[in-house]
């Protein structure tokens, strides 16, 4: 079957400066895609890119055969493509339940996974009705993944979703990102650090230096590939 | 849900708190008859107000000496006084609102705010005495309701043209006028009408927003135009700050205006240099009662600067004599609480007994011809260094050209 | 044409003052201080009042001048202190100490004008065929060394570097262990002390009434959203920009819309930057 | 639907309760009773951008004398009354649409002084347009309705608002304006149209305010700029934040608060202004989410207690 997702040549220039410099990939649905790199090599751009926060300078990124780049955050949720941030960004005051309510109203007629479903795929189960200000920072990153799944997308883009995290919990998550791709059958696009999370997730790796793509593959390749070690790892 | 009803029940009651205590007295028919007074003593015209009300109070106490028979009974007049603020399309229609709904008053005198009374006067009519507002064009078309106890502007105005021109030498004159302030904008057109008949020509017409604070661009275009005379066009609260900066700019020429300013209100606004910068300033307006040539105007107008000590316009002369009309149409109207007879009794009397302000009777003696009392005007002149005025044209008016003038001779050189 | 930019230049200045006073505020505590026009106005009464009660005028100045600082004080330690972490509060209590400190002026001293006398009122000077009377040279003239002594505090003095640290980033100058809550009273008392002059400079040319300081504060806040909220140079540039755009546009256009060419300024400014002419980012985009 | 119930039960009662008060009160408390009612309309078409959206906007009293004004022109124009208020509301939501359009890529402080400068220009041109305002003093308002037929439209209309507001609060587009209060780029980042719903909630206001500025001029025969100057719109935005915006009952409270206060406590020029400025800093100091919010928490509080003890 064609990709899901086709990224074809997205440039993207604040300025002078070229923070995201040609890069293709194309992204099947239920895969989980791992993107590393140094820091300001483009990661967090190309992400936005893609979740429409921002307008890409030229190319384009097309879910099922329509381009769904720059129109903006919204057009890009109803094509498909949600994301959630680096810093946790969620509505205070309100309870869970009240934020995936708004988010199912933007499904445009989606497939819908219950709130319950949701919180059990993500360890949330019991936290609907509290207020998302009262609880832990990493059940707040667990619900930010929540309300983005709530509106039914094809496609889940994570900013540096493990961050702050520790062992256990990451490995809980890295467990529920496995189980949103196969029994979802959302692709996912995860940007992060933290190796030991990222690296058994990912089904294939994309390695981005200075804006363009340095390597593609699986963790395996990754791991052997010396430009990788070179620009980027050290010794393995 | 609990606390939505609760709040509801709090509006309901204060609501229904405010309704209950609606009723209000008004019944008129004791001895003591109310009257209504709605005046700006607040606001930009509030160099108007508080003598209108310090001169009815003088009229009504001199005509509840005598008092006055209505029904056979002996009455005595009472005064309700409103201030509308300045604003009559909003304190003053409240104000009307609350005397004829709630207070049942049966007529009222009221300064300015004619156009916008008429809607309620239609709703409810009752006869409204005005006792100041002369701008053009005339307020009397506006509603059969409304009567008018001065003189109006086209009775005034050519008086300054013509005595520019005879005794100032004066060739051009430029204007400047407060934009969309009603008097002045009447005024304005009077002057420009005024100065075609008597000759003189119109150098500039500058205007500036009533809001504004700042006048350099109107008096730099008026300036530039290098007339002989300049004419400022509204009331004294808003000329005064103009003629300050115009002085300031270095015009030292003659000013002209019809503000009715007195040295009172010149010192006040204009501060320690007023002297100065009234120095060569005509006021053209009806007749001052100090500088009248009617006793009972003048004896008045000792009584007020006694009393007030403050010197008295000449809309103190026709606040006073308000209280004697009402009563003689009242008495004619055999009635102190109908409207509509009240009314119709003002356009039959003669010039009542008691009044000062030297109403010039119309044919078969009667106050009212049109709805409209008329005075003599009257030109006066800055007396500088004497903080007083002097009269230096008395004269009357006929179809816009200036009739009988006379010159008194110059009581403060 | 030259004598419509030297009015600009008068009215520049006049903006300039009151807008420095408030995006000092703004920089400082992320209030919109409303309430400066209500210090401007007690300021011009107490030295209206003191020169009423026989001082000679450069004493009623400063007398004038101390109580725009001490209300200004006032405000900030009676009511802002108190919403320092929640700013949607700051409209309503700046609103409420506006209605507060006008009507008091109103209740103490009535709502006509009335005129403020200086020693300078008869000068005229004339220049190249250009004429700006004596207190009009005299707002200039203050304005330029308010804004001077202004820029001196704010570069030399360590209070003056501490408070730009401040306007910069809040938190971070607190870590720094600057004392927050003086920073706030020394902004107001600044913001007090520039209000107080402007009332000195201002009210000669016009007169002193509750409601006199209306207009130019609504300029004012032009200047200093076009000037980047919380920006001191931006509100000197903007102030003069918009005085010169206000004088031309009343001057040719039409004088009874003078404020009118302020706003369209404005709404230029804000569709092309929001963040304002210096470009100090908007404090909410993400 | 009990949900509904009680919100569809109160405004029907305030329609009642206005009727009562608009005809029962004369002179003075008659122009109180007039004034609550009309501000109360208004201000529950701000508490959607404001109340619901968070959005300070301070263009309302604009609208309000946009209404009043255009009315009045078209009146004079001879057009028929329900043609002159149809074409007024309608002409000022596209105003109102106009300056959401100019602001759009403002927020907070910038939306505010923006919008608060609008009103200003409105108020200008209220001043000087004399050929159609009738400048400074204002103008007198032909009388379309009838007295009775404006104080029934006047009365059902502060119902009708209140219920139309709730049916907005309850609905996918109360839920969208909510979001953008809490956070506009996360409610972006979850699908919201966000600029479009801005738009919409500012039109939708416009509409409310201009529908109150004709019933005003209607009942009270005549219009002036001074009742519709940016501190006017001050005076809005204070009093649905005193209410407790974003609640149903906000603008009723909230009106009767300012209107009353300023009405009928005239101890003298300004004191009535000085306790109101007083009270604004209370009750934003001691209850930030307004009246409403403090007797929330209060009997949230009670109810506690009661469970505890």
């Amino acid at each position: 079957m064609s990709a899901l997702l086709t990224v074809d040549r997205v440039v993207k220039r604040f300025g002078g400066v070229a923070a995201v410099d040609g890069v293709s990939f194309t992204l099947d649905a239920g895969s989980v895609l791992g993107l590393i790199g140094p820091n300001g090599s483009g990661k967090t751009t190309l992400l936005g890119v893609l979740a429409g926060t921002h307008e890409p300078t030229s190319g384009t990124v097309t879910l099922d055969g329509k381009v769904a780049s720059g129109k903006g955050a919204h057009r890009a949720v109803h094509a498909g493509i949600a994301r959630t941030f680096q810093t946790t960004r969620l509505f205070g005051s309100w309870t869970l339940r009240e934020g995936l309510r708004l988010a199912h109203g933007e499904r445009r007629g989606r497939q819908a996974w219950s709130d319950d479903r949701l919180a059990d795929l993500l360890g949330l189960d019991g936290l609907l009705d509290q207020p998302c200000a009262s609880l832990t920072s990493a059940a707040q990153r667990l619900a930010m993944i929540a309300l983005a799944l709530a509106t039914g997308p094809r496609v889940l883009l994570l900013d540096e979703p493990a961050v702050g995290m520790d062992t256990a919990e990451a490995a809980a998550l890295a467990d529920a990102v496995r189980r949103a791709a196969d029994e979802l059958d959302v692709a996912v696009v995860v940007v992060d650090h933290n190796m030991q999370f990222l690296m058994p997730l990912a089904d294939t790796v994309l390695v981005m230096a200075a804006g363009a793509v340095l390597a593609e593959g699986t963790p395996e390749q990754i791991r052997a590939d010396e430009a990788v070690i070179a620009s980027y790892l050290g010794e393995a | 849900m609990r606390s939505r009803s609760a709040a509801a029940l709090t509006a309901a009651a204060v609501f229904a708190a405010s309704a209950a205590c609606g009723a209000q007295s008004g019944a008129n028919d004791g001895d003591t008859v109310k009257v209504g007074a709605i005046l700006s003593l607040s606001g930009i015209y509030s160099t108007l107000g508080p003598a209108q009300k310090n001169a009815l109070t003088m009229g009504v106490e001199a005509l509840n000496k005598t008092g006055f028979t209505v029904g056979g009974r002996k009455r005595t007049l009472e005064i309700s006084y409103a201030d509308d603020r300045s604003d009559a399309a909003t304190t003053g229609v409240t104000a009307l609102r609350e005397m004829v709904q709630a207070q049942k008053i049966p007529v009222i005198a009221y300064g300015l705010g004619s156009d916008t009374y008429v809607p309620q006067l239609k709703r409810q009519p009752i006869p409204m005495v005005n006792i100041l507002d002369s701008s053009y064009p005339g307020i009397l078309d506006l509603s059969q309701n409304l009567f008018l106890t001065r003189g109006a502007s086209p009775t005034y105005v050519p008086g300054c043209l013509h005595y520019a021109k005879r005794n100032l030498g004066t060739k051009s004159i430029s204007v400047i006028t407060a934009k969309g302030e009603p008097y002045a904008e009447g005024l304005t057109q009077l002057v420009a009408k005024s100065a075609q008949t008597e000759g003189v020509a119109i150098a500039a017409t500058a205007e500036f927003p009533l809001s504004s604070t700042d006048y350099s661009n109107a008096i730099g275009a008026a300036l530039a135009a290098k007339p002989d005379a300049v004419y400022l066009s509204s009331v004294t609260a808003v000329i005064l700050p103009v003629l300050k900066q115009l002085r300031q700019s270095g015009y030292t020429g003659p000013v002209i205006h019809s503000s009715g300013v007195n040295p009172d209100q010149a010192e006040a606004i204009l501060g320690a240099q007023f002297d100065s910068i009234m120095k060569d300033n005509y006021d053209c307006a009806g007749t001052l009662p100090t500088t009248s040539a009617n006793p009972a105007a003048k004896s008045f107008a000792e009584a007020y600067q006694a009393r007030f000590n403050e010197y008295p316009q000449d809309l103190t002369m026709w606040a006073h004599d308000f209280p004697f009309i009402v009563a003689a149409a009242m008495t004619k109207a055999d009635s102190v609480t109908d409207p509509e007879k009240i009314q119709k009794a003002l356009s039959e009397i003669t010039v009542p007994e008691g009044t000062v302000s030297g109403w010039l009777p119309g044919d078969g003696g009667l106050l009212f011809t049109g709805r409209n009392a008329r005075t003599a005007s009257e030109v006066t002149a800055w007396c500088a260094g004497k903080r007083t005025l002097r009269s230096a044209m008395v004269f009357d008016t006929r179809d816009g050209a200036v009739v009988d003038p006379v010159f008194p001779e110059d009581t403060c050189a | 044409m030259i004598q419509v930019l030297v009015n600009g230049v008068f009215l520049g200045c006049l903006f300039a003052v009151v807008a420095v006073g408030l995006t000092l505020v703004y920089g400082v505590m992320e209030v919109p201080n409303f309430a400066h026009a209500g210090v401007i106005v007690l300021a011009a009464y107490a030295t209206w009042s003191a020169s009423a009660a026989g001082l000679p005028f450069a004493l009623a100045a400063l007398v004038g001048i101390a109580c725009g600082a001490a209300v200004s004080v006032l405000t900030e330690v009676v009511a802002y202190r108190w919403i320092i972490d929640n700013p949607a509060a700051a409209p309503a209590v700046a609103l409420g100490l506006m209605l507060i400190l006008q009507n008091t002026a109103l209740r103490l001293f009535g709502g006509e004008g009335r005129s403020m006398d200086t020693p300078y009122d008869q000068v005229l000077v004339e220049f190249g065929g250009v004429s700006l009377s004596g207190v009009k040279v005299a707002l200039v003239v203050l304005a330029v060394l308010a804004l001077t002594a202004l820029h001196l505090i704010l570069s030399r003095t360590s209070l003056g570097r501490a408070m730009r640290a401040v306007a910069q980033d809040r938190g971070a100058a607190a870590m720094l262990g600057i004392p927050m809550r003086r920073q706030y009273t020394l902004a107001f008392l600044i913001a007090g002390l520039l209000a107080g002059i402007a009332a000195v400079a201002y009210a000669p040319t016009f007169q002193v009434s509750p409601y006199m300081a209306d207009e130019v504060l609504l300029s004012a806040f032009v200047v200093v959203v076009v000037g980047g909220l919380g920006s001191v140079w931006g509100a000197v540039a903007g102030g003069l920009v918009l005085g010169v755009v206000e004088g031309l546009g009343s001057a040719y256009l039409s004088s009874a819309y003078q404020s009118a060419f302020g706003f369209l300024l404005l709404v230029l400014i804000l569709v092309l930057k929001p963040g304002g002419l210096r470009g100090a980012t908007g404090r909410r985009v993400a | 639907m009990r949900k509904h119930a009680s919100a569809l039960g109160s405004s029907a009662l305030l329609s009642v309760l206005a009727y009562l008060a608009l005809t029962g009160l004369q002179g003075d408390q008659g122009q109180v009773a007039l004034l609550v009612v009309v501000w109360t309309i208004a201000l529950t078409g701000l508490n959607v951008i404001l109340g619901l959206g968070g959005y300070p906007s301070m263009a309302h009293a604009a609208f309000f004398g946009g209404g009043a004004y255009l009315s009045a022109i078209l009146l004079e124009k001879g057009l028929s009354m329900t043609v002159a208020a149809v074409v007024s509301v309608a002409a000022i939501m596209l105003v109102g649409f106009l300056v959401a359009l100019v602001f759009s890529r403002t927020r907070g402080q910038y939306f505010a002084i923006g919008t608060m400068f609008f009103t200003a220009v409105a108020f200008l041109v209220f001043t000087n347009a004399a050929e159609f305002t009738g400048g400074p003093t204002g103008r007198p308002v032909d009388l379309g309705y009838s007295l009775d037929a404006t104080v029934v439209l006047l009365a059902v209309s502060v119902g009708a608002g209140l219920a139309v507001f709730h049916l907005i609060s309850v609905s996918r587009f109360g839920d969208r304006l909510r979001a953008i209060r809490e956070d506009e780029d996360l409610a972006q980042h979850l699908g919201v149209p966000t600029a479009r719903v801005k738009l919409l909630a500012v039109v939708v206001s416009a509409g409310f305010a201009a529908w109150a500025g004709v019933l005003f001029g209607q009942y009270n025969g005549v219009i002036a700029p001074s009742q519709f100057t940016f501190v006017q719109s001050f005076l809005m935005f204070v009093a649905l934040g005193l209410g407790g915006a974003g609640r149903l009952l906000a603008p009723v409270v909230g009106a009767l608060v300012v209107i009353g206060l300023t009405q009928l406590l005239n101890l003298g020029p300004g004191v009535s202004q000085i306790v109101l400025g007083v009270l604004f800093i209370a009750v934003t100091l001691l209850a930030p989410n307004g009246i409403l919010g403090g007797i929330t928490a209060l009997t949230r509080k009670v109810r506690r207690k009661e469970a505890v003890a």
